[in-house]
């Protein structure tokens, strides 16, 4: 066995550097500590739903387009443990320029095949949250406008997790992250902020949105394949939890995901040209509280008295998006679209 | 040369008139040089353009201060701008009007200058009757071939003829042509058409290309559509809009073929545009400037990071705030260091043909290239240029062989965090590629300037260097105006000489310090300004001078496009061949005016906005001057 | 001065281990330096970490490379990094292991150095014990301190006791105490604890402030804070991350009140944030680094342009592509031009006091000012820093008085445009505002000197550049490692001394003149690279010393983290004094692995990206060497 | 009278340049050519719809904060054509910083004020359709999710009248621009791009949305300021018939603009909270090609046979957006919401 030099450059980044490990010790990575690990991603965390779904996702477009692909990452997470060189996770042809511009990229790429004729090789934009609904927004909401052909996959962890978990513009009301810590009057994140990226892209009224979890790879695998079935912007937008960031469980991200689901914070739908088509439906509805106790990033929720109060609001926030996508047909007696 | 300068209100064609006049004179095998001052289309507004005529090719770029002629298009101006500036008792003037030449009043306005007496013409009237619409321009041109025999009337017809449709083109014509007999009959007879002295051909001598009197963004925008550019994007900003719009009508229209052009929704998305299309081997290229250039900073140095070789017009303008449109080198300059390679062309031939040796250069070693050209000064001005044609330009650049190919069949990924380990070799890489640089511009240049017959390009240009004690350097486009005035102060004894730097970046130390060498003093005329410690160019001339004892300069000029004139330049190089030039010196500086706002700013701390607080100042100055 | 390096996982706490130590040191009056390398808290990551303790300041920024004391929290790192480097017969050696140290194989690793022994320590089964979870870093000190009597177990405890909340500083000063124990047992007898030779007062002269062992971001940030932003806005990007969470928590938990703290979308917005707010007359402070200073390039020359006093920390780090988040001067240098003042820090305590300094000086003149610290160098180092108490701050910087300001009491328009008449003038008084900016920074570190009993910011700082013929100059931390290296050179016989550049824009070119005009060479250490020319700071200095027959050389060095060592530059400085050195030189360049690249780009046109071919080269050859 | 010397700087930048007359010469300006102008704006183009709509709305806002308000800006025609130095137009506190981010400064601007504790000084950002939904887009988005207390005015005129008349993503199919010539086989700008601003900032759920056109001052003056009944994000986008862009008769503006209204391709309605609460039903419905025609940059669709089927593609869109917002409650039965 190979012993490495010690590396003398500081670091001390939260997340990045964990994970720029060498490649000589890509054995201790895939030791027996992290046998169980639920990911593929070569230097992601135990437990990474990034990793998870990104690997669903873009396997599922490899065989839609029968490889013809190429990938455009946005600076984060992904693009940080997906490429530990020399040898790189992707198996596709992947480019990362920056944080804000993978979808312009993108477009790029696509507008480059078009020249050349190269109509059979698809192209697929992927970043962050923060990537995808903060800096990058302006990029890319110019590409849905354009409607270049380009299928943007959008990983919500809910935070900028590459940088030690600060707020992003998906980061839902009181979670805690370390801008906006669990302090004063209205500790976590404030109410009343955030965008709903899905339904901004249907604002957009591009071809096809949907949005959708780990919990459901077999959803997100068929997502990603219908997408490819259109020409045009496309968007997919998958929950995935972040242990690191959420503080959860390593092995909990999939029941996490499914809570997300089951309580109705996180709506499972698709929507063509605009209008929703589909919605997943809820098959066991399950109280917010559920969901929050299982992350220390709402710990602070369960000390105060002012913490129930919060609970409810966020319970309201749920409730609002069962009656709105109709996520309980039986229930409220609204019928899932088809 | 003969210098006219054409004055009229937005609608009547005033800039279109400069550049028929360009046109007519090109048609008779002549130079000729036309660009716009208050370049307006807006009714009513005050317009000035300008037109060179000569034999030789004009050099000069500063605006006609001391007219030869002065067509004037509306009498009203007379009493609200000072249009007789720089006129002398030489001076033909041609006024528009119906009436009198006597009851417009021009006697006082014109007591120093003593005029000749000027000319007028009904044009307005002439071209109601002939065209159907009142706009005097080609009246005038008419009526000026016939007062100045500057050029035949017929060449100002067939100037006419080729710029308009065919209906509009047979009234102006009409026009011109009653406007010429009425001239003619009322200065006793048409002066006569002076000759060409053996002009130039209008024809490459391969017979290839096309020679033509052109706009300076419809030049380079013919030479990018000839490198067949796979992909364009932009985004709109001042000086640079009519590249791209040509470039968009010849994607559109189906003449360049297989290129997209994509119409992106700010200038960092174009940057981001061109890195995709060029990373999946299309030969990309956009353009910009001020504002756009910064907008983009990221993703510059992510394209030049990668390798990725794009082309990009640099339409070089001022960088706010405050807001300010017009011409200096701000721009690039503030993005020299983001490894792209940088060249500035002189004129706008050197600037079409440098877009055909930046996609040769770029894609022989991998990086972007931006070629800066001066906002307006060069985009703007109609002049001669010999356009290459599509066989000629596919000869000398073959189609792109990329390096690195985002390719599903031979899949690699571009583009990862590289830490300590390597960084520094990375970056000494890039910097031998800019070395690799070096040594292919001038190559590229004279492989140029073989297949091509003309010199564009290289590394550095000197103009009267040997022997020289002075010189000054400076890039772009100014290096016209500074030709001529070293040609005047050559001829008065002065020993100074003059260098281009084409490379700004690879930064062609050698080749600097060769040339500057043996003179006693160096003066670097800059377009930029680095506050807080002043010159950029100089500082960068220094590294290539270390260890010689000369006097430097450095001279800041054209800030936002405050023109440079011979006269200035004149004076500025007679101060430092005595040495009595400031080590840094703001040529035309308002001191007055800098010194009110710095004393209001002294007076206490609620000073308001400066530049705002200048502005108001200086309209208080005019208004207290009358 | 004691060096100690720690190696552990992450998850063993290894950075918070040598923050302790440093706390505990400085409990006992000495003066500690702690910092990682490998930050990682994930499970499993290999983690080094440094601490320094001395009585004396510190002032080196390397990696210890030569290590008095080993601690390593893992056996199985033994046989995976190479953990002995640096290591000699002299080095104590700490194992965190429940077996027997002549299990390990240790013997073969280290016959070279032959060390003395390595001391075992069951340090993760008693942190089980006591803590109830296996994390063995507080007991690893512990047995530290029985083992080297650098500290006493006391403080240990103590800096536990400040550190954690009260259960877990419980068990962890209980396991610290139960291996201390141990430990004396085993090495028989505890080391006698150092004595403190008449340490540095925990306590300022005048009774206010605090002086406290922190990190360079909650340094920065308590800085900050005392200064009473009004506005704060940030957008993540690591190395900056640190302080504005923790403004971020003075704000939510209401210590910092009248602040509002805005989470922005992009960098870009962060300053346009900070425009607005600061034309509506809030103090207003924000901080980034490098991808993110780029985004926002175009609002930086808005803000100069507008005169608006925004403070903003730069984190420095380098810029991509290849995309690197570690430190060099890339980012700050590539805006330098953009109009604002560039402070850079030596130290934390310089970039603490530099901010308050900050917020004076941009109010005064009307300019923004960057305050530049090294990413992770300083950001991430815990040293000594004295903290200002809010009266000292409020003595020392008045409230925010705005020379312009949106009121609509008394409305003012801000930001129109500027044409040719008046641009120059704009420019020119914005130059002057530097001009007046050079006057007063030194008169404000005069005062802050007064006030504060400590020197910070002015303009330079020589450091025993009397008499010196070769003089080194240089920007930010990296000052400290060349201070001691010329005190070793200097004992060694070598005229060379050094002189840090604190003011950067403006540049002080008298003073520089003034501080380099007698030695014979100056050599210029930059941590940016103008790709295509060279050096950027250089270049300044040769307009500062016009004229000079000095030889002058640029070398380039720490590029995206790369370490900068005593030893190189002891090499490099030796080299120098001899006029050895090439004018341009990348300290510690691997040449070969330059070389094959180049030598790839030569073979054939599609040789790949260029940084990936770099890496997997570099990967492998380091397995080949094993 | 004083003669002003000769300006010798170049511009010849299409309309910027323009209005960039000198002090001295605001008297020509102001000639009898110029009395029978809409606009109060010092240096716009005659019968600039921008220069009308900008004067309405912050009217309307000025008097519904009692003067208490301050302005940001986005570069483009309004703010060119109103800052004539040494004289602005404006008469209230106003910054204008850069193209793409007013809504940032704007954010600045209230967040100065509440730290300040001026809770009573309103802000408003404004800016044409280019540096609203295009380069703008970025910190609109950012402001809106942040939901910051800012009322933004779009100034929707289609396109990049500044510099010259260039596509926006606001300009409509088949228009003509500088960078959509009307050439080859699809003339003018194309279809099935172009984004909905004001449905995408309703998926943002601010609290207040609206549209308006200069055909509806009155309309413009209310929406104005019901705006500046609520706190939070605002947005209020404006269609602004510009005469240079679309070629029209300085004395059609308002008539262009009625027919935007008419023919439905400009719905005028207002939703709070992301739901459509109001629409101003067309009076008198009124065929595409009635607004067509009087627009040059539509001329080629009536030079080619071609253009019949344009016009009916264009005549869908309006009806679309007609029965979507039920513009027309008697002819399709769905009753206008109140
Ligand atoms: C212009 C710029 N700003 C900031 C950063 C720093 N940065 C890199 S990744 C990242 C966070 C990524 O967050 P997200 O997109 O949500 O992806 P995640 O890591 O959470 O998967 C940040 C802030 C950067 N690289 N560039
Ligand atoms: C970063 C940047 N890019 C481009 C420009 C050039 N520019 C100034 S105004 C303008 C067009 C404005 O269009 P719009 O916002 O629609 O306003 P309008 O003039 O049409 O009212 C453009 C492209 C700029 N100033 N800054
Ligand atoms: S920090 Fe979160 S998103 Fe990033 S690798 Fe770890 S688990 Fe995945
Ligand atoms: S170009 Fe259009 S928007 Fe601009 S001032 Fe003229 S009419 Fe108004
Ligand atoms: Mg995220
Ligand atoms: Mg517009």
């Amino acid at each position: 066995m190979t012993a490495v030099p010690v590396k003398f450059y500081q670091t001390g980044s939260f997340a990045a550097g964990n994970r720029l490990l060498d490649p000589e010790l890509r054995s201790v990575q895939s030791d027996a500590a992290r046998a169980n690990s639920l990911t593929c991603g070569h230097r992601a965390c135990q437990g990474c739903g990034e990793a998870l779904g990104a690997r669903y996702a873009l396997d599922a477009v490899m065989r839609a387009t029968g490889r013809q692909m190429i990938a455009v990452n946005s600076t984060g997470c992904l693009e940080v443990f997906s490429t530990p060189y020399p040898e790189t996770s992707w198996q596709i042809a992947w480019i990362h320029s920056l944080f804000g511009n993978a979808p312009a990229v993108a477009t790029g790429v696509a507008a480059a095949l078009r020249a050349k004729g190269q109509t059979g090789v698809r192209v697929v934009g992927q970043g962050g949250d923060g990537g995808t609904v903060d800096i990058g927004f302006g990029c890319l909401s110019g590409m849905f406008e354009r409607n270049d052909d380009v299928l943007f996959i959008c990983y919500d962890n809910e935070a900028y997790m590459n940088t030690g978990v600060q707020r992003s513009g998906a980061t839902p009301p009181a979670a805690r992250t370390a801008t906006t810590p669990a302090l004063g009057p209205e500790p976590g994140n404030v109410f009343g902020q955030g965008k709903n990226a899905p339904l901004i892209a249907m604002a957009h009224e591009i071809p096809y949105v949907a949005t959708a979890t780990v919990a459901g790879l077999r959803d997100l695998e068929a997502k990603a394949e219908r997408a490819m079935t259109f020409h045009g912007a496309r968007y997919l937008h998958v929950l995935v939890p972040c242990p690191l960031g959420w503080g959860t469980a390593p092995g909990d991200t999939i029941r996490i995901a499914r809570l997300a689901e089951q309580t109705g914070l996180f709506p499972v739908f698709e929507a063509v040209g605009g209008e929703v088509t589909s919605v997943s439906p809820i098959r066991r509805k399950a109280p917010v509280e559920d969901y929050l106790r299982l992350q220390t990033r709402y710990a602070h929720l369960f000390k105060s008295a002012q913490g129930a109060e919060v609970i409810t609001r966020l319970q309201a926030i749920a409730d609002r998006n069962i009656s709105r996508f109709g996520l309980l047909p039986d229930q409220d007696g609204t019928e899932a679209q088809s | 040369m003969f210098e006219v300068r054409i004055h009229g209100r937005g609608g009547q064609g005033v800039v279109t008139a400069a550049e028929l006049l360009a046109a007519a004179a090109f048609a008779e095998g002549r130079y000729a040089q036309a660009f716009p001052s208050f370049g307006s289309e807006r009714t009513g507004a005050p317009v000035v353009s300008f037109c060179r005529i000569d034999d030789r090719p004009i050099r000069t770029r500063e605006p006609v201060t001391h007219p030869d002629a002065l067509i004037i298009g509306d009498p009203t101006l007379l009493h609200q701008v000072s249009v007789f500036d720089g006129a002398d008792r030489g001076t033909l003037v041609l006024i528009n009007t119906a009436g009198e030449a006597g009851s417009l009043g021009i006697g006082e306005l014109t007591r120093e200058l003593d005029p000749p007496g000027a000319v007028t013409v009904p044009a307005t009237e002439l071209a109601r009757e002939h065209l159907g619409r009142p706009v005097p321009n080609a009246a005038l041109l008419g009526a000026f071939a016939a007062l100045s025999g500057l050029v035949s009337v017929e060449s100002v017809q067939a100037a006419i003829g080729e710029r308009f449709p065919a209906a509009v083109a047979k009234g102006n014509a009409a026009a011109a042509r009653a406007a010429y007999d009425l001239t003619a009959r009322v200065v006793q007879g048409a002066a006569p058409a002076r000759q060409a002295a053996g002009g130039p051909a209008r024809q490459p001598a391969d017979g290839l290309g096309t020679v033509a009197q052109i706009e300076g963004s419809q030049a380079v925008a013919a030479a990018v559509a000839s490198c067949r550019p796979e992909v364009i994007c932009a985004y709109p900003i001042s000086p640079q809009t009519h590249i791209v719009e040509a470039l968009s009508r010849a994607v559109k229209s189906g003449d360049l073929a297989r290129c997209e052009f994509v119409n992106v929704e700010s200038e960092f998305a174009a940057m981001s545009v061109a890195i995709g299309a060029s990373a999946t081997g299309a030969r990309a290229y956009t353009a910009t400037a001020s504002q756009g250039l910064l907008y983009m900073a990221e993703a510059l140095y992510n394209a030049s990071g990668l390798g990725l070789p794009i082309v990009m017009t640099v339409a070089n303008r001022a960088i706010g705030a405050p807001i300010n449109i017009w011409n200096d080198h701000s721009d690039a300059m503030s993005q020299r260091d983001c490894g792209w390679i940088q060249l500035y062309a002189q004129d706008n031939q050197e600037a079409a043909d440098l877009h055909l040796q930046a996609f040769r250069l770029a894609e022989e070693v991998s990086l972007p290239v931006m070629v800066c050209m001066d906002g307006f000064i060069l985009t703007h001005a109609s002049e001669r240029v010999t356009l290459p044609s599509q066989q000629q330009a596919d000869a000398f650049l073959p189609p792109y062989e990329p390096r690195q190919l985002l390719d599903p069949a031979d899949p690699v990924s571009i583009g990862a965090m590289v830490g300590p380990e390597a960084f520094t070799e990375v970056r000494y890489l890039a910097h031998a590629r800019h070395g690799l640089a070096l040594a292919l511009i001038p190559q590229i240049a004279a492989e140029f300037a073989a297949q091509f017959g003309r010199d564009s390009g290289g590394l550095v240009r000197p103009y009267r260097a040997d022997g020289a004690e002075t010189i000054i350097i400076a890039l772009g486009s100014v290096l016209g105006t500074i030709a001529d005035t070293v040609d005047e102060l050559r001829a008065g004894g002065m020993p100074v000489g003059a260098l281009g730097i084409t490379s700004f970046r690879p930064f062609p130390l050698d080749a600097v310090r060769a040339a500057v060498g043996g003179a006693r003093r160096v003066v670097v005329l800059e377009k930029a300004l680095a506050v807080g410690i002043g010159g950029i160019v100089s500082a960068n001339v220094r590294m290539a001078t270390a260890g010689m004892r000369q006097h430097g300069y450095t001279v800041i000029a054209g800030l936002g496009g405050r023109a440079i004139t011979r006269a200035s330049l004149r004076d500025m190089l007679r101060r430092a061949g005595r040495d009595e030039l400031e080590p840094l010196t703001f040529l035309d500086l308002n001191t007055e005016l800098v010194q009110r706002e710095l004393d209001r700013a002294a007076a206490g701390r609620k000073s308001g906005p400066a530049a705002e607080n200048m502005l108001r100042d200086l309209g208080a100055v005019a208004s207290r001057i009358g």
